[in-house]
């Protein structure tokens, strides 16, 4: 165990995936000389190469294109994405051929790609350095979406990604790449995909979020607490797969939920989330769900602290919901 | 360049392939065409949903393809029967696809002619226009990783020139000097766009220009002239040399696909000129005048050609429709917990769903 | 009133903007000469010429930008998507763009474009000619989402899209392009977007849908009727904005809600309206919340009318929810 | 084409220009360069959050925008101040998006440099890649459809030209001939990523043989050049004789963005050499040599140009943020019966929520 910060747990687990697989090939924009925009990949160009850490031109449909060939081939390319953000060149490639190539062949081209992206607010990046649009991916059949929320998690969602036989989009919190450092286990440490984890047991409500929510929501419950509010707070890790058991077990036993993410509620991630409990929880709804979210606009810049969900939006989400008949 | 410019050759370029060869080829164009045949008349009669021919492009395709080894990648669009022929693909295996049935390796799961056979390295097909071409680098940059000295050969038309993957997929191969082969036929229109609104470069070979490396104009209806043209790029690539984009001048002498109606958009006497361009009788007729062919023996390979397509058809018809429970199969490596509640409860409702079998 | 297609409808709409005004301008793949794939453009190059009836290059991120630079002029460009399954290549021009520029500029540059894209199953177009990913679309701010089931609507409806004042992606259910004729009214007919249709009044159970399942709920209902069910059918038409007032209103009447769509259930639009009832309108429901949708796959080819919700599927959901607890 | 060449003209193009033009550029240069230094600093104080420095890039900038006519319309990337400043927006209002505060015209919703001013025709600016492109060709088919004798111009760098939208956008306008100069800044780097490994296209300028119109590879710190070219593209654009891509080839002096670090991926040699090029010294000693201009005049233009600066940051300072209710408008034309209930919600918080105001 050392203690890392959740970019350094991510630049480890790349670092780890090439060193027992020569097959680990990482592509992107400024992830060589310059080891990044983040420092991801700090020290990989070095360590492994030009073929195996390859700088490309400023095309992310031709990123994710070129890594679905190598992944046709058997490779299991990483591929970087600056930012969210700036994805959407490739939307193309990720929703008609990544996510659809193993089901259109019959299962003669699984297709295993992990696409990693810095995505979420809070660093005061406006418009197009903070959007949280995990949502448009979790509704494309065929793909994986992760979100971890700690050093530890990042590095083990991340090998069990590398190492996974399907596509993955790892999102990963810029926001909390360096202010919350932690313990994180040496080697191959995996965390598998699909199951959450229960950051907090509480009784009274659940909580759920993921990514740079979750220590915004952690806060919120420890402040409850005093109040003799005992939130569970489950951190679901996994969006596709989702754990859809912890979901409804955690439910069942709160009676109440509380959903929290960055985007906006309209159609968001949150929504699914509700609506199972819509279908499958409610007679163990005490109280109707709520969502925390961002509000159904682009994200701002200048009032970036308003928009966010805030330990206080969140508290008082959970305050009302418990509170209620 | 306009829709009726005159390729760069003309004629039948046997450089370098012998009698024997070309009657291969022959043979080949022959089997695309008569499946084309088939393949139009079983969609009309709704015996097959849809179907894309290749007329008039056989000759772009067999030369291609034949230029090629089998270690080599393909990455196809929708239109590329011919080269999965030329490739070695069985009929039925073709025909299993058009009829989406129950030995589809695809499992009944796309569109006529969205073929898919990892056996031949035949990549699998979308719709989506220009998505292939980028796979191609990721391919040969693979096999190049490993020490195989191969091609990733990508297809498509006119019409992807203006595909966004069409320029990321030739920029990455010429930075990266990517064994690639890029194969474009320009078969004049895609679908009612003719070639001259697609794009105002005077050829579509130029475009590589813009990505450092050479680009060919071959008379696509030479099938010798593409096999040499091919061959060529290959070699390049082979020995470090880096990509080729080759343009194919052909023509697409059917409708775009049976759903297609070009007389809305074309005239009769451009049709007529291309069809005097065809390139199995421009093939046939060098062999004819080399001796090397009669008509009775063309008349036997094509009436061979119909006959094998036809009892391919016989064998593949009656098969059922693949297994309802496939839907559920190949999203994922495993189904997510709320798929796998979906298929049971499609399961539980099976016999009131109206399920075929 | 004449009877029309609903593809009859769609062209006289744009006949009759175009009549109207002269910064109604069309763009796209196969407009012009051919009339549209699917004809939705025929005779109209013929009477407005080559400079508002524009064939475009294969090349939707073009079609898409063009038309936003046209609309930062001040035209009304029209653009059309051959199918919505092409619509990728233009993704980011989408996001990005088209839906964030009045927001970004402080309302200096509304951005006015309207997208027909034909959507949906049923025609066996197999995966990328039949998918149904309205909610891919729905969760971006600044973006409306308009969906006809009829021919009336089809043109009251667009005729409104087109001189609104946002960008609006008008989703064609091309299943019923020519299978369900209606009467259309002649002229400036128009349809307010944000209003749902009551199509089919009932107590029993409130029915959610739209575009072409909305005939194969009103079957679905219909069929009920003998067995002593009544629902009600909600045909929502425009998806964003929602008119959840009127969502709302018929769950409190009914108590029960089935939510039909052919887009796969996970992260689907029916999420939205699901979660909207788990917030506010929990103590009315007497019966979990339904969803009737597409397999949470790819779109199938060979085993299409297995996939898409049927008459039989939906109606089983539906007395499935009447009989809940 | 190495990072280091020499642009095709060297020295400084008089063609045209008189010695008070040449003045005006150069006080406009110093202004841009002005503003550069005290944004970098403004953001190393945390007084503003971000900046993207011009430097370096001035004579590529203000050339170009002088060569246009205040009816042109603009579509520009984050690094365009120097255009805007040539184009006569004044300090106060760039000064105001660079703080997001109350004056800004965009409300504060965008990270500094991203400008938007309507009334000068200068298009809201984004940060993805490329986008901007196609706009342009949107809005010059506007303009000529409404018998307006007008351009678009789009500036984007060499990072830009492996966008999708540099490929769809230049095919587009291709095809339509339409009256578009797409601008490159080619300042060698994308990042980290130098322009050799961008693409393998020997110039910039060549890309545009793909799209058959002209590309002009131009000496970028050569003010004079950069203006001959930009007028000679808007004649014949405004001629009906379509678009033209203009190669400038400069060099970004500063880092990428105050986010950037150039010593890891660049040599303090090549920084030299560039130095060596500056455009705002290039023009300079060309006046100099004229005995147009002396050092001191050259000093005082400086030092108005700082002047100018640190009064309109005085001026815009001060002002508070911008309202947190615009956190509620312009998304759409109206807010969905969903955002109105949020905004509702907000008010009722707000006194709890730490609202500033
Ligand atoms: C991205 C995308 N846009 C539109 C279409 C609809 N479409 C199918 S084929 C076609 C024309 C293709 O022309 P070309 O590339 O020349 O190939 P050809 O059909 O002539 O072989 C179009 C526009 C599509 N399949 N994909
Ligand atoms: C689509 C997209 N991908 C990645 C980025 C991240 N990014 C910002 S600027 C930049 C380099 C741009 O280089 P160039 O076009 O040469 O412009 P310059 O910054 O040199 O002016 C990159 C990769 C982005 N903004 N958009
Ligand atoms: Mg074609
Ligand atoms: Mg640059």
């Amino acid at each position: 165990m050392t203690e890392s910060t959740l970019i350094q747990a991510v630049n480890q687990a790349l670092r780890e995936a090439m060193r027992a697989d020569p097959d680990v090939i990482l592509l992107g924009e400024d992830i060589g000389v310059n080891g990044g925009v983040f420092r991801a990949t700090e020290g990989l160009l070095k360590e492994f190469g030009e073929d195996r850490v390859m700088d490309t031109p400023l095309n992310e449909s031709g990123i994710v294109g070129t890594a679905v060939g190598m992944a046709l081939y058997g490779l299991k390319p990483v591929a970087e994405i600056q930012f969210l953000d700036f994805i959407y060149p490739a939307f193309d490639q990720i929703v008609s051929e990544l996510a659809k190539l193993r089901y259109r062949s019959g299962g003669q081209f699984p297709c295993h790609v992990v696409l990693r992206a810095p995505y979420g607010g809070g660093i005061k990046g406006g418009l197009y350095h903070s959007q949280s649009t995990e949502q448009l991916f979790t509704s494309i059949p065929g793909l994986k979406v992760v979100v971890p929320s700690t050093p530890a998690d990042a590095k083990g969602l991340l090998l069990s990604s590398i190492f996974d036989e399907d596509p993955v989009l790892f999102l990963e919190p810029k926001r909390i790449y360096r202010s919350l450092p932690g313990e994180v286990p040496e080697g191959d440490h995996r965390v598998p995909l699909g199951s959450a984890r229960i950051a907090r047991e509480g009784a009274d409500v659940s909580v759920f979020a993921y990514g740079a929510m979750v220590p915004v929501a952690q806060q919120a419950c420890q402040g409850l607490d005093a109040q003799g509010i005992h939130p569970e707070l489950v951190d679901l890790r996994s969006l596709v797969p989702l754990d859809e058991a912890a979901v409804l077990r955690s439910v069942e036993k709160t009676g109440r939920a509380v959903i929290v993410h960055e985007a906006p509620r309209f159609c968001g991630y949150g929504a699914e989330l509700a609506a199972i409990l819509a279908e499958k929880a409610l007679y163990s709804l005490k109280a109707p769900v709520v969502r925390v979210t961002g509000y159904d606009t682009p994200f701002p810049y200048a009032l970036e602290h308003l928009y966010l969900p805030s330990v206080d939006r969140i508290s008082r989400a959970i305050e009302r919901t418990v509170r209620a008949a | 360049m306009s829709v009726q410019a005159v390729p760069a050759t003309s004629g039948d370029s046997a450089e370098g392939l012998s009698v024997p060869v070309r009657k291969r080829l022959l043979r080949l164009m022959l089997l695309s065409r008569a499946l084309d045949e088939r393949g139009m008349t079983l969609q009309r009669q709704g015996r097959i949903g849809f179907y894309v021919p290749v007329e008039g492009q056989e000759g772009a395709q067999v030369g291609c393809a034949a230029a090629l080894e089998p270690e080599d990648w393909l990455c196809p669009g929708y239109r590329e029967t011919a080269v999965a022929l030329t490739r070695g693909v069985p009929l039925t295996l073709l025909l299993s696809q058009l009829y989406g049935g129950r030995t589809d390796l695809c499992l009944g799961r796309q569109m006529p002619n969205h073929f898919a056979f990892r056996q031949y390295r035949f990549v699998s097909t979308s719709s989506p226009i220009g998505t292939q071409i980028p796979h191609a680098v990721g391919l040969a940059l693979a096999a190049r990783l490993k020490g195989e000295k191969v091609v990733a050969v990508t297809f498509f038309g006119d019409g992807a020139t203006s595909s966004n993957d069409f320029h990321s997929g030739l920029n990455f191969a010429g930075v990266y000097k990517a064994p690639v082969i890029f194969f474009c036929q320009n078969n004049q229109w895609a679908i009612s766009l003719p070639r001259s609104k697609q794009t105002r470069s005077e050829t579509l070979a130029q475009k590589a220009e813009a990505y450092g490396f050479p680009g060919v104009q071959v008379d696509g209806n030479d099938v010798g002239a593409v096999y040499a043209a091919v061959k060529e790029a290959r070699a390049r690539a082979t020995a470090g040399g880096g990509p080729t984009l080759i343009e194919a001048v052909t023509y697409r002498m059917g409708p775009h696909t049976t759903s297609d109606d070009p007389r809305r958009y074309r005239s009769p006497e451009e049709l007529a000129l291309w069809k005097s361009r065809d390139p199995v009788e421009r093939l046939k007729e060098a062999l004819e005048k080399e001796h090397a062919l009669s008509e009775e023996e063309f008349d036997q390979l094509l009436e061979g050609a119909r006959a094998e397509v036809a009892a391919a058809i016989q064998e593949v018809e009656p098969l059922p429709p693949p297994d309802p429970l496939t839907l559920f199969d190949d999203t994922l490596s495993r189904r997510t917990p709320q798929l796998e509640e979906q298929r049971a409860a499609f399961l539980a409702e099976a016999p009131v769903s109206g399920r075929k079998e």
